[in-house]
């Protein structure tokens, strides 16, 4: 059936996620998976950018600013922005059928809608700028790591733009928050939140995206949002330092 | 008049009001439009309502039939959820397979029931492993002047408050009343500039697609949320929010009681 | 299989369906089942209409006269009819599928074709009509409930027509022809003529839709038109009440 | 000269030699084209034939397999109609998936099979509620000069004649004739003015697509009626097509005894 | 799924297919099977073919010169050229589902790819040709029947070419290479290697199509491109024939 | 600059080298460009491998479940393999259904796989005529610099060697290696004028998509071949093109057996 072709997010059997106050896999509460993230990875894109995010393995790559077909789409005084997340068929445990799915379609625009507000839409009139992001290996927080990896391959692209967006979820297992839940946290959880923030000028200065399912109190949510947004200040130091070492590689390059 | 037109004059209405802290249609801005529920229209479903919320009308249909329960869940009834935006309901609406739009308002709705396990799917299972109910809620909008995600959030639960498992049609005993066992609410806001308006109508859309949608459960813990719409939002104005959107959810979550 | 997707109509078991003389909901042979009409029911379809024929429960919404879209599909000198006939899921005791199966769009178009030389098209050069009905509860004659329910719709949405089209069907059963079959006259009869006829100045002119399946003799399918001639000057009647209600409504809002 | 004023001309031409009450090709307004029947050409399929009817050319397949029953008739077998027109068969007609004018012929083929009982479907059970045969009749057109629809049933029905089950190939005893019982005859007629053309030409469906088909078994019953087109049908005249096409019916089914 | 609707080429069991140094139909290594052409059967297309190859039956049809739609299809300096390889469902010993599979897109697309450089498009700017052929039933080799019929087609609708294709397959079976394979030597088969030539002149000048699958030595495929280089000659003969009979026709009509 | 004129300059600029005897990146006419094979990077995924020819990148996954064996081969696994030319990959591809070219992309290389034998798929039975293993080949495009053939039926098979069947999540006995036992190599060549290129960059399909595809195994057999592009093949040039791919090939293999 057509309505049933997705990853569905099926709440799992208890599993004890917290032993002797640290997680699974040792991190602390507040501790970020490792992260690897290079960018210009891909010769034909503009932009692109591989990022890994504890086992997730994503690669991002931005085309544009350029044409926009069919060309009733495009729109006489500002870009049209596209954002398109694809999981490779062997991503998942279970093979994934290629194409996109509902969970797909829904992470695509939630995604597209964090970047329109911060890319300079208004300096290219009728053009089209694309966002793919392909997931090669997933475990939970592929949105997160995607829109990660996005970012730097906007910046390799050199798109301007209002701000960085960095993103990370909070997730609450076993009645504690911690950030950055991995597949058993994200499936044996009490609650997922991802976040995506804008940070301008080395401060974090807006949410771009907020999702949330399973079951918080409004003051964890608050909490949770904290928590997010000093994971994020994490993650962007990285981010910049992917570019930097881009750059850095580049001018030697040229010299 | 050109549609294009028509809209930014509705827009330039709406700025305006607002701009004396006021909407088109005199509501407060926290105020959410007159709410009927009917029940049971559909005696071919399981389970059925319609929601009126002002001028928008949405039907939710609970078909139920024996199915296979998903190997890691195998004791579980399955939910799934489907909305069709049909082009009787809007002249922006298109026939033809979901668009990102309708996949999003099934799955935000979707989130609510599930994630506040508003049904006890334990309850579901006929064999584990092998067969167990799955429940089928279709949501069929019929006038979308505005909201239709709370409309339909509501739809939706106040049908499965309604449903009757239909044992007895599959030769499995006797049929017996869907156990629901929470009252997700779904609470949706128009961010316009620095203030918010609760359930805000397709006139004041014209703003700009700008929402999030709250939905909190009977114990007042927020079970799902989505921002949809290209904006930012300020983290002040999104605590605000879930203040405000857990405390209309309970206003409303009293009309469900009445079912 | 695609070419299987559809509530096909099978030939179930006999069962009587005249008892003593009667039908089994108690109705005469030439008996139309009870019917409910309201004009107006939605706020954003230019006229629309809710009506209840027997268990059938349907909606229907005009839009237009109106753009076109996409422009190819513009017709230079009359306006171009749509008529869309689609199931809610809900509708039947299966759970049907959402989207269009070929029943669908059978009925779709013989619909279309009944309208279209009636509709005065070329009043709208360039312009789209559109009929669009939604059976929210299904029990034989769905297409005959939602021809009236678009005719009633159309005139709400002020569409100018060369006559009415009130539609309705006439059975055979236990070798008798009956007026409105139900679901177990048309599961289990012998035979199904739905019938659409124009209606002007209060009499019948002509066949507007006919179309057949079962066994009949001459003599009988001519006997079945007279029958549904009769049914469907009482449906007229009752179409008209709908829309006077209407206007007298607007006329008491207005003063 | 472009395709339009081509069939304006085409039209022109029809209706004028119409007013004398004469056909372009010379044909009485109630006189059917030659009709070849060729069977048995795809020995690949249970059951096939070619119909010429003048120059339309459809041919149809039949091919049988065991398959589930549907379970309101556990007992009886199961019929397919699917058409497909080709884009080989007219400048017309294009690739994709099968648009509403093959729907509706794929349909109406099948209801005047299906309701004339033509094919004992009981005899068709192989094990009650788990396995009967299923049918697949399969519609190709090769050329459309006009009138497919009478051709491909007529097709269709020949092709039934010529059926044998292939029981053997799938280990269920001896194979055995499809028991046809009944031949269903389609008659289609264009509706101009006040006259009508029994079998039209495509050249005679430039005057507008507004046909009726009424299709009469072996004890001339009808068992399917279709009218289509955008126009009116006046009672008298319905009338008098059901007589005619009763009539014309007997004279096609002579051939088909022929089989 | 999606990708395994199609005609999948599974090797199936050993079969012994050279018994007495005959093949299991009694042809010699490099016998034809009986062939017989008609040319011009249908009245709609521009030119037709009907085409029988063995078991094979096959009708082609062209349509062009002609307009193309939709209009951003056009060529401004040439005809574009269509190929549309099609199986009735009724060809194969299990029904097929109606409509292009994976295989049938693949054959359409190196059928057509062997026709445009022979094709004169340059003759024709801005318009279509479109050759279309039915597979009515099969029995190996299709692909090669189809392009011989559809060459056949193209003459009758005098669209002007640089020269004829001709088809034919090569196969290994039992260690020894045969021509033209029926459906058992395909399915039981070693290797399968079907050709198509351009021939001007009477004489073979290239090569327009050439695929294979299975195992054969460098020299094997030598020597069978010798084998279909002589089968090829043959089956020419009987194109040029079967156009030759048509125009005889014709003239004698026209007498 | 339109992409058209830059084409054109880019076409001018590989024939002028090419008079010369040259190629832009100054290769030999028969040299493939670097290899690099990196296996194992996808732990989900039962085998994977990333190839980059080149500039050229692309990854493939290998995937393997239970399934229905096909009813003529009820003793064998099941190869089925896809592409995906996602439009991460190339500013020319577009997201949707796949094209020509990928399906013809994922058939050229399955047809070197499954022709080769390089599969023992005798040793994936699980029980005949029920249940055998399935193995998902999925090609994914991520860098298309041109000859993603060969890239990816390099990938594919080195996936295949790295590949271990997951017997023991499906509770049917200890994981094994994936019997692998040939090793095919496709080695396409650009045809242009009288000379032809081996593994062609993107830059050097400017000048017209006329390329041929050969396939070896590790016995020096021919076991697939594709010609692709509207162009006409001298008998004397595919004979000569037969011999270099198949040497060639031989110098792929060697970094295969290093796996």
């Amino acid at each position: 059936m057509n309505e049933m072709d997705e990853d569905l997010e099926i709440k799992k059997e208890y599993i004890q996620l917290i032993v002797d106050g640290k997680r699974l896999d040792g991190r602390g509460f507040e501790e970020l998976r490792p992260i690897k993230i290079e960018a210009g990875v891909l010769k034909r894109a503009d932009g692109s950018c591989y990022l890994e995010m504890g086992r997730n393995k994503v690669v991002a790559a931005v085309y544009g600013p350029r044409e926009v077909h069919p060309r009733h789409m495009q729109e006489p005084s500002k870009a049209v922005v596209r954002y398109r997340y694809n999981m490779a068929p062997f991503s998942v445990e279970e093979r994934k059928r290629p194409g996109p799915d509902r969970r797909s379609v829904e992470i695509s625009k939630v995604s597209r809608e964090a970047y329109e507000p911060v890319i300079m839409k208004e300096l290219f009139p009728r053009s089209g700028i694309d966002i793919f992001v392909e997931v090669l290996q997933a475990d939970a927080g592929t949105r997160t790591a995607c829109l990660n990896a996005a970012t730097v391959a906007l910046v390799d692209a050199g798109i301007p733009m209002r701000g960085l967006i960095t993103s990370v979820a909070v997730a609450k297992v076993d009645g504690v928050l911690v950030l950055d839940p991995m597949k058993e946290e994200d499936n044996h959880g009490e609650a997922d939140v991802p976040f995506a923030f804008v940070i301008r000028n080395g401060r974090i200065e807006s949410i771009a995206l907020v999702q949330m399912d399973g079951k918080m109190t409004v003051e964890e949510m608050k909490k949770a949002t904290e928590m997010a947004k000093k994971g994020a200040m994490e993650i962007y130091a990285l981010q910049r330092e992917a570019i930097m070492k881009k750059y850095a590689a580049v001018e030697i390059e040229e010299e | 008049m050109s549609e294009e037109i028509l809209m930014d004059i509705k827009k330039d209405y709406v700025l305006s009001k607002l701009r004396d802290g006021e909407r088109i249609d005199g509501r407060r801005l926290d105020e959410i439009r007159p709410i009927e529920i009917e029940t049971n229209l559909i005696s071919k479903a399981e389970g059925s309502a319609l929601v009126r919320l002002g001028d928008t009308q949405v039907i939710v249909g609970v078909k139920m039939q024996p199915g296979e329960p998903f190997p890691d869940v195998p004791d579980r009834g399955v939910i799934i959820t489907n909305a069709e935006l049909v082009p009787l309901a809007s002249p922006t609406f298109e026939a033809g397979p979901p668009d990102e739009t309708s996949i999003e308002l099934a799955r935000v709705v979707d989130r609510g029931i599930r994630e506040s396990e508003a049904v006890d799917l334990t309850k579901l299972c006929i064999e584990e492993g092998e067969k167990v109910w799955m429940i089928f809620i279709d949501i069929h909008a019929l006038d979308d002047d505005g909201n239709l995600i709370d409309a339909s959030a509501l739809a939706a639960i106040s049908a499965l408050l309604n449903t009757t498992v239909p044992a007895e049609r599959f030769g499995l005993g006797d049929d017996f009343p869907l156990p629901v066992r929470n009252l997700p609410v779904a609470i949706t806001s128009l961010i316009v500039g620095e203030r918010y308006l609760i359930d805000p109508t397709r006139d004041e859309m014209s703003v700009g697609n700008r929402i999030i949608t709250i939905t909190s459960d009977k114990d007042n813990n927020i079970v799902a949320m989505q921002k949809s719409g290209s904006y930012l939002l300020s983290e002040q104005k999104f605590y605000e929010l879930i203040d405000v959107s857990v405390e209309k959810a309970k206003e409303v979550r009293e009309l469900l009681k009445e079912i």
